[in-house]
């Protein structure tokens, strides 16, 4: 009987869940809802009835993105890997090539070196605390001009001309966005501009870790189209497509972690218990500090 | 043996930086008191009606603990400056101006390899010890200040010798429990930390290993305030590594050399501080990377956090430069953008889990850098 | 024959309308199109239908908002005003008393004082390049946990329990909101920590002109009964309610001052034309930066 | 009269500060040219890969140029810093790492009162001859380091004479026109412009009046770059007011005070450089405050702009004492929080709007912050 393996992807903003089973691909995608274990069930039981598949043939479950830490499966074993070895090894698995990720999701950008032979990250570069440069960014523009964020990109990719859009924060380049708007410039023009300011944030995070093809570019933004032109035109480099939808890209490494079993699992050296030693110099601590 | 009067309840001398000769202040017959405490949002969120949203959050907090009347700062008599970053200069003149604190801003050259700059330091010490004198009422003589030097000396050589313990391949003592005595010399009397810290050194040496060799990390960067524990608890107590050892200026850093007691006591001042192991804002920004090296090397680290506060424009930048060197010596490097609200502790897991998994596949040669 | 002004507020997020004869006061609202001209007709129409009132008996038009300066009502005087001034006019016409305005917009917040003889502006201080402390920030936490800013508004009054949103960033502060949901915490709970948060930001502002009573608050965000409580917690003022929905104040405001006509007129000097004197100047300072 | 073999090309010594004595350049042969261009958003975004979001845009610009290639900046080959700001300090780093641009840092003392701190000025300046020495190959003598300062002294003469009349109740030339003589100054070689600023003085002198008397500004508070008109052309072109005077290091202030012509030329340059009219990250900030209302005073300016940008520490916060002093003296005071985006000129119409309608109704003794 063939090993069957589960990744899920539990965003922020949207869950993710992939079986794999011979190298055959399911998948299931729904919103994030208040309970990530609710989520986590729930995809699983879309996979299983896609599959076919009984729950107890499941060998191992691997979890992945913001909910990672919280699922428990019973008695199916379970383990946790973070989003960003998850997204390198999922897009590894459909493109042995891959050299250089790009993801772009709803709060994060990442620029992701990946070892070609193992799939394993050799380097990782994150946006600092700054939105910009994020899906966010594009997600606030999009509702403001009224378009869902595929709109956005779809529409961008009819520009006809150079209009700028600079600020770096989001809710001022919203305001940047309505006075270009008032200056009735054409919502094409508007939403390529808005793609290249992101793409200008994210091709500074890619300089940094060095752009090295075959280059991927994954995460909730990736589906758009105006974001991938922006990022060719600034980057220079060519993007390869993956064979799935590449929001898939964490939950499929996640079920490439689960096959890899072992590679799954922390081994936690709990820190020595409070000591008595510490007790008094505390004491002294509390009287300096509190009441001077 | 000390001439000087000592009344009451002698004067407090607040200080934020680790390059304020404290020795002239007890000399004086005074308490010196580091400024550090950090990390509450509301104390921020306070301090930034005197300073600006693009404060990093420790001067904004070293502000608002003013505003907020913390017991510890209001009992402050003097505010002691030797010219630091450029936020906290200003914040330390907003708290002059706002809370009416008196305040003595000194400058410390940043060309230490000039005799000009190490002339003028001297000068500097100087102008420092008169304005303590004025504070208190007493001289320093020589000999008091020869022996808060040796005193200060010995309880930074327990320190040195405890943090040492962490060379062991289980160390002893974690990284956050070796913070609470960095606390205790900053707050306490030193003759009070030199019998503890005795104490603390024979207790941990003896300490018996259990066979456990935990992922060894260098915490690198900018200021991690007292009260600012998340990434230490998240490093140690959630993921089971052990901080080693800390290249940062309320850790390890300023422990590391003595000062001599050889030369005349203000010479020996004037030069030790100038000499301690280097902050980023000091030039040339090599001998800060040897040094952060040298650490890294001594302590045998697995790998390193490289921690900045939002807005930290010193730390911040010589990120690029921290990475580069030890991308050559093959210690992968994490960079943390920090601050203390309490939204990214998600964000923070991911960053050092992703950084974890990244060292464990044994990829040494790799650096990574996250913000 | 009675005179009759109109006031109009063309803000980046709405657009209101007021026509004042006699002290009787006609409203109108609406969004803010992509024309601001024919948002600024379409709003008199309606005054005009509603009131029965006919254009041509109009005597004088201000403008104020972000859509101010580019308005033309052919016949009609039309001034404009900027939404500082007449936000301060409008709360003084309705409340004499007024002596400070808390205004929260949607990309601003403002603390004025008025001098409560005039009506008049005294001084101001506006967020800086921040929106923390704004009204986009309540609307996109609202958005995040599937609210309405004034549903988010209702629902922070049931809260019983302190939490804490603490981030400075709208962005950030949402993944803070989206992880007080992963704890459990309630929506009221959360709702209460948001408008805590932006009131803390306003109080900062407050803080520099000083808070003088009476205390009215107006803007965009003003309906928001949870943001008023949590401004009154934070500045332990007591606010007083205006006898009009207070988003209409700016435009009340612009048609006080249409009734006082000529101070809404600027007078431009306009600049010298460009001199012959500096044109070799600059032909030698462009030679220098261009070609080096 | 000089004595400096005069090579084909010379070098060129780039400086961001004017802080920096640049007879020193011109006397050792070499060409000095400040560094100061600013306000194009894509430049910023490009300096940004080596500084950080939160660097002010004129560093991140700084940055920027140097990344993008513009000719000006390229053609410089070596920067000498006078240690002002954090962030400047660390762009310049950044360009000499990651461009490979020689510089050189040099600090100014802060608390220029003390003796200590004159002295040290000397010998960085002393620091600095022997460098741009080094730089051409040419000795700087006594005497032609003389003839640089009084030539310089004649230029900075004429741009003051120029400003001056700017205090008749009709400005002949407005602010916008008189930033273009500044940039003459900081681009163009000193002998052109003692022609050009004479010959640019007596023309304006004997422009007629047309009677009107148009709003009087001061610019005040940081620095307003090579570049970024916006706020100038709002007040000028569109709201038909007249910038008579800046306070600000790109406007009048560098050039009120001369350099001495009696002391021996390095204690000149040493001395008058230091006690410039001051900008804010100098001590003690009282003096900066007196400086700038013996300016507001003496143009007899109606209102005063007070822009800083965008993460500069010390501009944005110094405002805070800024404006207490002026709320005495009865003249308002408008914050501009600033950057090189397009975003925000929609706010800042209706800023300067209401500040405008606010002043406008006779309302002197209001002070009115918006940022």
């Amino acid at each position: 009987m063939s090993k069957k393996f589960i990744g899920l992807d539990i965003g922020s903003r949207g869950a993710k869940g992939i079986l794999l089973v011979d190298g055959e691909i399911h998948t299931a995608i729904r919103p994030t809802g208040f309970n990530m274990q609710e989520t986590g069930d729930a995809l699983i039981d879309e996979l299983l009835q896609k599959s076919g598949i009984k729950k107890s043939e499941i060998t191992h479950i691997v979890g992945t993105g913001y909910g990672r830490v919280i699922l428990n499966f019973g008695d199916i074993p379970y383990g946790d890997v973070t989003e960003i070895s998850c997204h390198a090894k999922g897009a590894h698995y459909l493109h042995p090539n891959v050299r250089t990720i790009v993801d772009i999701g709803g709060q994060d950008s990442k620029a992701i070196k990946v070892d070609p032979t193992t799939g394993k990250v050799t380097d990782f570069v994150l946006n600092d605390k700054c939105a910009a440069g994020t899906g966010k960014f594009l997600e606030m523009i999009a509702t403001s001009i009224g378009l869902t964020v595929e709109e956005l990109g779809e529409i961008s990719l009819q520009s006809t001309k150079t209009v700028k859009v600079t600020s770096q924060c989001v809710v001022f380049a919203e305001s940047e966005v309505i006075s270009l708007k008032a200056q009735d410039e054409s919502q094409a023009d508007i939403a390529a501009a808005v793609h290249l300011s992101v793409a200008r944030r994210v091709g500074n995070l890619l300089s940094r870790v060095g752009i090295e093809s075959d280059v991927v570019f994954t995460g909730g933004v990736s589906k758009n189209k105006g974001m991938r032109r922006a990022l060719e035109e600034v980057t220079k480099a060519n993007f390869v497509e993956l064979s799935l939808d590449a929001q898939f890209a964490g939950a499929l490494g996640a079920a490439v972690y689960a096959s890899e079993l072992a590679t799954a699992s922390h081994k936690v050296t709990k820190i020595h218990k409070e000591r008595d030693l510490f007790a008094s110099l505390r004491q002294d601590l509390g009287n300096i500090k509190e009441a001077a | 043996m000390t001439q000087e009067v000592v009344t009451d309840k002698p004067k407090r001398a607040g200080y934020f930086c680790i390059y304020t000769p404290i020795e002239l202040i007890t000399a004086a017959g005074a308490t010196p008191i580091r400024l550090f405490k950090g990390g509450d949002a509301d104390t921020v969120s306070s301090g930034e009606v005197h300073t600006r949203s693009s404060f990093c959050q420790f001067a904004q907090h070293s502000v608002g603990a003013f505003r907020e009347g913390d017991p510890l700062y209001t009992s402050i008599d003097k505010i002691y400056h030797f010219n630091t970053c450029d936020q906290m200069k200003k914040a330390v003149e907003a708290i002059g101006e706002f809370f009416d604190v008196p305040y003595q801003m000194l400058c410390l050259p940043r060309e230490k390899s000039r005799e000009s700059s190490r002339a003028f330091m001297r000068r500097e010490v100087e102008v420092f010890r008169n304005d303590v004198e004025g504070l208190t009422g007493n001289l320093v003589t020589d000999e008091r200040l020869s022996e808060e030097i040796v005193k200060h000396n010995r309880a930074r050589l327990w320190l040195k010798k405890i943090s040492e313990l962490r060379k062991r391949d289980e160390p002893p003592i974690s990284g956050g429990e070796f913070l609470e005595l960095v606390k205790a010399f900053y707050y306490l009397p030193v003759e009070k930390n030199l019998e503890q810290f005795e104490h603390f050194f024979r207790h941990l040496s003896a300490q018996e290993d259990t066979g456990e060799r935990p992922l060894r990390i260098m915490i690198s960067g900018g200021i991690i305030a007292d009260g600012d524990n998340r990434l230490v608890d998240l490093l140690e107590k959630e993921l089971g590594a052990r901080i080693v050892v800390e290249d940062h200026c309320t850790g390890l850093r300023p422990f590391y050399y003595p000062i001599s007691e050889d030369k005349t006591p203000l010479d020996a001042l004037s030069d030790g501080y100038l000499d301690t192991a280097p902050c980023a804002r000091m030039k040339p920004l090599t001998e800060r990377l040897d040094f952060s090296e040298k650490l890294a090397q001594e302590y045998r680290v697995d790998a390193i956090v490289y921690v900045s506060l939002k807005f930290c424009s010193c730390y911040s930048i010589s990120l690029n430069s921290f990475v580069k060197r030890f991308q050559g010596v093959g210690i992968p490097v994490l960079d943390i953008s920090a601050d203390y609200s309490e939204s990214d502790l998600g964000q923070l897991r991911t960053r050092v889990g992703a950084f974890f998994e990244l060292i464990k596949k044994g990829e040494k040669s790799a650096s990574t850098k996250a913000a």
